[in-house]
């Protein structure tokens, strides 16, 4: 399997390389991320799970891998599909240098490997090392567009990013040299710490959990390490803001969640889950209060996805079989609508120019679709019916009823301040309508507004109706993760 | 269901008669306060009849309103009259008796007449519906106290159970607190009446006139119609206030000779209050309009107060 | 993991030594030094590795070294070099947030807090070694984020990046052997540089603090203003 | 049977929401199809809740299952009977009335969406009040919030539309989430989401109930929580402010009485205070703010808040009867306040179709551009004319009944014990009389202004009558207003409960037969002549020397100044410097605006300035993302030595 994922990679790489059409390496891109789909969806169904890949078991494939990867694999499908409208128009402004087109390409499908790798990886370390290649891969992407803001948002992910990945390097280590000290042999894999965590000393999982997860948390914007996501998500081009907020943040969770799995067996499970739900509190506090006066589009939207990373953390921290399986299903819901709202975002770059709110102009006229994609996504963020993410929204606030009522209750305050920011920007964003105005009307080709399509049709299918075999995967998870 | 009937008939025909003599007694007292000999009694009679005959001008802004409200008016009004019984009170029924309900009755009488001033667009008209309509607001807490403080008092709701505890026994020994009351309803009676402190029925002049605002535009049988309910309503109040103060005489069974008895009790104990509403108007000077609240304040206070006696005492 | 106790002395001192350039890196103004500093400090970790290897002679640590020489000491300072040259820039005057002084007393103050806090560990530890070496490595990671917010130039914060390295470097040498992801690290680390580096010769021909004045009517719209 | 029925209403439904979206043209056919179909699935629905409604029963119906036990399950009882057929009652008016009133709305496409959106605002209304568990009905409370949300919204091209929207849509959420805290409350209790009575003695049972009456209180339009819905109601086309101040409104309410029916069926004393005091001051401040009003459609708006103010009044001397074991009169005050409910859903409903017509044939909202209207527009102006007669309280219409019914209770506090109740009550009492009295001055105003005397403006002396579909469907409620009053004593009687009622309908054979007696002896009786107005001899050539309202609601604004504080505002300028000679001025007179002024604004002030320092702090300088870096991972630290 991992020599497949290789030699598909490898081969869509060189495609690329040799191809002249971008539409064509638009195609190769897609065939490489609908690969992922097709083998997470293959596994779901057929694979006994977990399955391990090469002699020491450095690669492997279980539940929690597979439900990421085909969430990941999904946005990517949808963004790449995506992508060739946006790129055309890119370069038709001159944002984009026609030469870096493949480039572009080329670290998109690095992007989507290192994604899926960091997935397969059954060894923290490696999970490091593919997790710091998204980090650099991604801060490519972002930079590739000619303008000085670019360069300095991806300054700014780099530096932070990195900063605070170093210090999961250094919780790693602690946790390497303390298990050989325990354990005999030192090891990093998920699957042999989940079997002896007990092993473990608890306070040295605690500081390796303290350390691992500074860097996980820049990774998945967790407050006060968030900082870099806003500036690189309103920066970036739409398509690679959608698998940033979907993706990229995700696989920070999911390193947050692994880590957390282990050290919960500990003793020290008590203090890594208050921290978790510590941070989470934190994290969804500034998020909605950043919102509230934010004009600028994406990073409206950048910092929704920060307060939804603050909530996920919370349930994660609390850690009851119930919460961690409703917290499974909104990672899913919140990520298919965080990347529709980037998506109409981007379309509303297309249209205007820009990304601030006081430029728009009769967007209801001029992208119907878009606009409905709007209000579905802004529905759909704000965990309003029937859209998906409301059910997860209302389990894991149940869950945060059990613990605490004081903490219910600040949940419920910044979710109504961040909803009243989408309010502001909702009413904002269509009352702002000039008959006068003589916009030229910006044709959104098919293909991006298939994806868009698709995004709200799943994004509504899910609202009313969790498949089983969703569910079946993440009770599995639960189970994977001993919670 | 007979005894009802009987009642029904009697005490809607006794109000109707009664009431122009009520009001020509008033009227006479004020002439003689003024020095002046004044209109003849039954000169209200006379003067019904007269406007039920005459021509009516109709104003051509108006529309149906104008020409429907005097008889929703009189309509209301003998409603009304079947819910306070003057002359008897039929046994065992709860089928009238309601307070709230006769209350409402004359809501409903005072809505059209408001929206009547204002059919005409004139600002007489306007002017009249918005103070009545301002001060009847104004002034129905105070009522409703009066009617929730003999609710306190008798235990009961009924107007017909108040009349019948009341006769039963000698009201003022068992409660002296009713004097309070009383006064609040006279007070309310005042007011309900267009009587001096609260407005001049006299004059026409924009300063002072309220009621005489509204029925400004009607003329011929709409007014006399109007004139009509008036003075029922005028005497509606009146029969709550003797009935309930001094129920000597008033007959509690259906027999001839006590509704005699209790006509001619009726009819004497109304015109000494008539002529105490006359002195009282003569003695007093019209209020400004906006010190009114403030008299009102009066009675809802007194009414306030006898319930807290009623209800620590 | 245990070295013989003659070692931890040599190693005690080169210590120290890389802290010592790390204030200094903390404090010194001409880019040029800098670069320097920076080379002389990798090159120490160099022989703090050499020195880990002499005892037990494992090649890995020697593959680290090398590693370690190459990239750190070689590579790396000459590609900024590079860069520094591009961008005509000999200085990085200003200090914000905190004066080169009380830089290196929140540097010290730092080191107490991370002493004390692995002090918590001590009965847990295999090595009592560590205490010292773990929290001096951790803190001239402290270090490196004090050099990257207290200056401007994007070249400075790239050496305040690599400080941080050095200190996880160092903190992955004291503790165990991980050959193959260490040098991954550094390998990844080298990426990461060449990235930033032509970030630089692309993009940027000024410091954060013209871009700022450029930021300035961002920033206002943002409510922030410095 | 009930299946067949069900079925059909739901593929009824479907169609009436889906087919105006799929169908793109802008030919009426799709809508009227669609709101046809609505129609019969309603119909479908009466049907059964009728059923239920007569024989007393309860019926369940399993919709669909989102995961496990999370699932749509709907338990139609009597009292979610009669919400839905309030609803359907109201909903038929409306939709009849739409059938022409769509095609005047302004919109060219757009149309469609509001047909389908108003559908399935319905629907999401019938089926809340239909759930069975606090899942689905959260879940179909937001998609009514929703819903209704777009409704409002629908003009979103006005600048004070988005407005509207966005302050309607924050307070709709943040009613959510109190009901959304209340309901986690009650699940936590016993892991379920059933509606299902709390454990006796639960100790969250005020926490409960404090959320729930907040939440709900927030939707009802309770005061000082009142403020969107002056806002939203002039912003949506008529027929959905008709169902929203008419029936969503109401829906707040149902929620209220079945927690305090339901989940907490014991309540507590002051649980009954607290929803008196809440319902006393919704209802004066209520009609005390719809008097200064002169847009119609925000006058309306405050008499939902004084109506749902009796409503509560209501359920507050339930509460009270029920804590001090009076079953037989709080009994009476929750059928008061249902009824009453059922009545305001009514005429509130009559009273925005028909506001709505007037403002469409008038092209403003603004009462002192209209009179006159009820010359050209006859139909229209008596509807609204039973409907003001109705709200007023006025025998004998339904409006009277249920406040009749309240007033019941409250001549018999004497049954009480504590005095403290018996004064409150009566207190409460004295309120609502004055709140009765003030709301029929607050109708002779409108109906007065609008309708009565000579044309303000062109557009009021040149309307037209509106259109049938937008007579009928007013109508149809109007009917029901009048024979909901006279028969109400019947009414009960067939449902089963013997209040101490007026039997209204020999009042109104009375009333009626004396006012056709009159009119028989006086026929002839004299000459009428048509003649100009008496008006001191000046002539009445236009509106100019008419009363205006703010005239008219000049004493009550005098006499309440302590309420409105009106602000007088004046500058002059001078032609000579020792301002002696006044060139020219400008005088305002402004009322203050109590709960914006001193809650609202605060509130928003304060989370504004916080969210200031957050932007500040986040301002895009790397050396300051570093710094938060650095303290962050150094606290981690510290607190891991201290913690562990």
């Amino acid at each position: 399997m991992m020599l497949l994922s290789i030699l598909v990679g490898v081969s869509a790489i060189l495609l690329i390389i040799f191809l002249r059409s971008n539409k064509s390496i638009n195609l190769v891109s897609l065939l490489h991320a609908l690969y992922y789909a097709g083998l997470s969806i293959y596994q779901m169904y057929a694979g006994s799970l977990p399955q391990y890949y090469l002699e020491n078991k450095y690669f492997f494939i279980d539940s929690l891998g597979i439900y990421e990867l085909l969430i990941a694999s999904v946005i990517f499908f949808l963004s790449i599909l995506y992508l060739e409208g946006y790129i055309k128009s890119l370069v038709e402004h001159e944002e984009l240098n026609p030469k870096f087109v493949k480039l572009f390409y080329i670290c998109m499908n690095l992007l989507l490997m290192s994604v899926a790798f960091s997935f397969f990886s059954n060894n923290l370390a490696l999970f490091w090392i593919f997790l710091e290649l998204t980090t650099i891969f991604s801060a490519i992407l972002i930079v590739i567009l000619n303008a000085v803001e670019n360069i300095y948002a991806a300054l700014k992910y780099l530096f932070i990013a990195s900063t605070c990945m170093l210090f999961s390097f250094v919780g790693l280590i602690l946790l390497y040299a303390f298990t050989k000290h325990n354990f005999g042999a030192g090891t990093l894999n998920w699957s042999e710490l989940m079997s002896s965590a007990s092993l473990i000393t608890p306070r040295i999982a605690a500081y390796s959990f303290m350390f691992i997860f500074i860097g996980f948390g820049a990774k998945a914007a967790i407050a006060p390490f968030h900082t870099w996501v806003p500036h690189a998500h309103s920066k970036a081009p739409s398509a690679v803001s959608a698998i940033l907020s979907a993706v990229i943040l995700n696989v920070g969770i999911y390193g947050i969640i692994r880590t957390f799995a282990v050290v919960r067996q500990t003793s020290s499970g008590q203090i890594a889950s208050n921290m978790l739900i510590i941070f989470g509190f934190f994290t969804l506090g500034i998020a909605s209060l950043s919102m509230l006066q934010q004009k600028n589009v994406k990073k409206l939207i950048a910092f929704s996805s920060i307060e939804h990373m603050g909530t996920i953390l919370i349930a994660i921290g609390l850690a009851t079989k119930a919460s961690v399986f409703w917290v499974l299903i909104y990672i899913m819901a919140s990520a298919l609508a965080k990347s529709l709202l980037f998506l109409c975002a981007g379309i509303a770059n297309r249209q205007y120019m820009s990304n601030d709110i006081d430029s728009v102009r009769n967007f209801i006229k001029l992208q119907p679709l878009a606009s409905v994609g709007i209000i579905v996504g802004v529905l759909a963020i704000s965990g309003l019916p029937p859209f998906a993410l409301f059910m997860p929204k209302l389990l894991v606030l149940i869950q945060i009823s059990k613990f605490s009522v004081l903490m219910l209750i600040i949940a419920l305050l910044s979710i109504l301040i961040s909803t009243g920011s989408f309010a502001l920007f909702f009413t904002k964003f269509f009352s702002s309508v000039d008959e006068a105005s003589s916009i030229h009307k910006y044709n959104t080709p098919a293909k991006m507004k298939a994806s868009i399509i698709i995004l709200i049709i799943l994004l509504a299918l899910l609202g009313i109706f969790l498949p089983d075999r969703l569910a079946d995967i993440a009770g599995n998870i639960v189970a994977e993760l001993k919670i | 269901m007979n005894e009802l009937l009987i009642y029904s008939v009697l005490n809607i025909l006794a109000v109707i008669l009664i009431s122009p003599f009520f009001m020509g007694v008033i009227k006479k007292i004020k002439a003689w306060c003024q020095g002046r000999e004044g209109q003849p009694l039954l000169q209200q009679y006379y003067n019904l009849i007269k406007l039920l005959r005459k021509e009516s001008v109709v104003s051509s802004t108006s529309s149906w309103i104008t020409r429907a409200t005097p008889y929703v008016n009189v309509a209301a009004l003998i409603t009304a009259a079947l819910f306070v019984p003057v002359l008897f009170v039929p046994s065992g029924s709860t089928l009238f008796g309601n307070l709230i309900l006769m209350l409402y009755l004359l809501a409903l009488a005072k809505f059209f007449m408001a929206l009547a001033g204002l059919d005409a667009g004139s600002t007489f008209g306007g002017m009249g519906s918005s103070r009545e309509m301002a001060f009847s607001a104004i002034l129905e807490p105070v009522i409703i106290i009066i009617f929730l403080a003999l609710a306190f008092m008798f235990k009961t709701p009924n107007l017909f159970e108040i009349f019948r505890q009341a006769s039963a026994v000698g009201i003022l020994y068992a409660k002296p607190l009713l004097i309070l009351l009383m006064v609040s309803l006279f007070i309310v009676l005042i007011a309900e009446t267009s009587r001096v402190p609260v407005d001049n029925p006299e004059t026409h002049l924009e300063l002072t006139m309220i009621h005489e605002g509204m029925v400004l535009e009607q003329s011929g049988k709409y007014l006399g119609m109007m004139e009509l309910s008036h003075a029922m309503k005028q005497t509606l109040l009146m029969a709550v206030l003797i009935n309930i103060l001094v129920p000597i005489g008033f007959s509690t069974a259906l027999s001839f000779y006590s509704i005699a008895i209790s006509f001619a009790a009726f009819m004497a104990k109304g015109t000494a209050l008539a002529a105490v509403i006359g002195i009282f108007e003569s003695s007093i000077a019209k209020l400004r309009l906006f010190r009114l609240p403030v008299m009102f304040m009066v009675a809802f206070f007194l009414a306030f107060l006898t319930i807290i006696l009623e209800v620590y005492g | 993991m245990m070295p013989p106790l003659a070692l931890p002395e040599i190693n005690k001192i080169l210590l120290v030594l890389i802290l010592f350039l790390a204030v200094l890196i903390i404090t010194v103004k001409d880019l040029l030094f800098l670069n320097f500093l920076y080379r002389i400090q990798s090159f120490f970790i160099v022989l703090v590795s050499l020195a880990l290897y002499a005892p037990d002679r494992k090649t890995s640590l020697l593959a680290v070294a090398s590693i370690t020489l190459l990239s750190k000491v070689i590579i790396i300072p000459s590609i900024i070099k590079n860069a520094q040259n591009k961008l005509k820039i000999k200085r990085d005057v200003e200090f914000h947030y905190l004066t080169p002084i009380s830089s290196i007393l929140v540097s010290i103050a730092v080191f107490f807090a991370v002493y004390l806090s692995f002090s918590r560990l001590i009965t847990e530890l295999p090595d009592k070694t560590f205490l010292i070496t773990g929290s001096l490595s951790v803190s001239l990671m402290f270090m490196g984020m004090i050099i990257i917010f207290t200056r401007q130039q994007t070249i400075t914060n790239i050496i305040g990046f690599l400080t941080i390295e050095n200190g996880v470097l160092l903190f992955s040498l004291f503790m165990a052997e991980l050959p193959l992801i260490v040098e991954v690290l550094i390998l990844l680390d080298l990426v990461m540089l060449i990235v930033l580096a032509s970030l630089l010769a692309f993009g940027i021909d000024s410091n954060i603090e013209e871009f700022h004045k450029k930021l300035q009517p961002l920033s206002k719209f943002l409510g922030g203003q410095k | 049977m009930i299946e067949t029925n069900v079925f059909f209403a739901s593929i009824f439904f479907g169609i009436s929401i889906i087919l105006p979206v799929l169908v793109s043209i802008s030919r009426p056919i799709a809508r009227r199809i669609s709101m046809a179909c609505a129609g019969l699935g309603l119909l479908a629905l009466a049907d059964i809740s009728l059923r239920v409604m007569i024989t007393n029963s309860a019926m369940t119906l399993n919709l669909a299952s989102f995961y496990k036990e999370l699932s749509f399950e709907l338990l139609i009882d009597r009292l979610s009977a009669f919400f839905i057929l309030t609803i359907i009652l109201v909903s038929l008016a409306v939709l009849i009335y739409s059938f022409r009133y769509v095609e005047h709305l302004k919109k060219k496409h757009g149309k469609n969406i509001a047909v389908s959106l108003m559908n399935l605002f319905i629907v999401s209304m019938i089926l809340v009040v239909a759930s069975k568990n606090l899942i689905s009905f959260l879940f179909l409370w937001e998609l009514m919030s929703i819903s209704s949300f777009f409704l409002v919204y629908f003009d979103y091209e006005q600048k004070t539309t988005g407005k509207a929207g966005m302050f309607y849509i924050i307070m709709t959420q943040l009613s959510t989430l109190f009901l959304i805290a209340s309901f986690l409350l009650v699940y936590s209790s016993g892991n379920s989401f059933e509606i299902r009575q709390m454990p006796q003695n639960a100790p969250m049972a005020s926490v409960i109930f404090i959320l729930a009456f907040l939440g709900f209180g927030i939707k009802a339009g309770v005061i000082p929580f009142h403020k969107w819905l002056p806002y939203a109601h002039p912003a949506a086309p008529s027929n959905i402010s008709a169902l929203m101040s008419g029936l969503m409104i109401k829906v707040a309410i149902y929620g209220m009485i079945r927690i305090l029916l339901t989940v907490l069926p014991k309540p507590l004393l002051w649980w009954g205070v607290l929803i008196l005091l809440f319902g006393t001051l919704s209802a004066v401040l209520g009609v005390i703010y719809a008097l200064k009003e002169h847009d119609i459609k925000r006058l309306l708006a405050y008499h939902s808040i004084e109506n749902i103010g009796i409503i509560l009044i209501g359920l507050g001397l339930y509460v009270i009867f029920k804590a001090s074991h009076f079953e037989a009169l709080a009994f009476m005050a929750i059928a008061g306040s249902l009824f009453h409910t059922l009545n305001h859903a009514l005429f509130k409903s009559l009273l925005f179709l028909t506001s709505g017509s007037v403002v469409m044939a008038t092209e403003t909202k603004n009462i002192e551009d209209m009179g006159g209207l009820i010359k050209n527009m006859p139909a229209t102006a008596f509807l609204f004319l039973i409907g003001a007669v109705s709200i007023s309280a006025l025998p004998p219409f339904n409006g009277f009944v249920s406040e009749y019914m309240i007033f019941y209770v409250f001549f018999n506090t004497h049954v009480l014990i504590s005095p403290f109740l018996k004064i409150l009550l009566v207190a409460s009492a004295c309120i609502l009389a004055l709140t009765s009295a003030l709301a029929a001055a607050c109708f002779v105003k409108a109906f007065g202004t609008i309708f009565l005397g000579v044309p303000r403006s062109k557009h009021a002396s040149s309307a037209q009558e509106a259109s049938k579909s937008m007579i009928i469907g007013p109508a149809i409620i109007a009917i029901l207003c009048a024979l909901l009053g006279i028969f109400s004593f019947q009414i009960f009687s067939i449902l089963g409960f013997n209040f101490p009622i007026p039997n209204m309908m020999y009042i109104s054979i009375v009333l009626a037969g004396t006012y056709l007696i009159f009119f028989l002896l006086l026929y002839r009786a004299s000459k009428i002549r048509v003649y100009e107005t008496w008006s001191c001899g000046f002539p009445l050539s236009n509106g100019k020397t008419e009363y205006t309202a703010s005239g008219f609601s000049e004493p009550i604004v005098t006499i309440f100044r302590a309420i409105y504080k009106p602000k007088r505002n004046s500058t002059k300028e001078f032609y000579d410097d020792s301002n002696v000679i006044v060139s020219h001025g400008h005088a305002e007179m402004s009322l203050m605006k109590f709960f914006e002024e001193y809650l609202y604004a605060p509130v928003l002030k304060a989370v504004d300035f916080t969210s200031g320092i957050t932007a500040r702090l986040q301002a895009g300088y790397l050396d300051l993302y570093i710094v938060y870096v650095f303290l962050g991972s150094l606290a981690l630290l510290i607190a891991m030595g201290v913690l562990t």
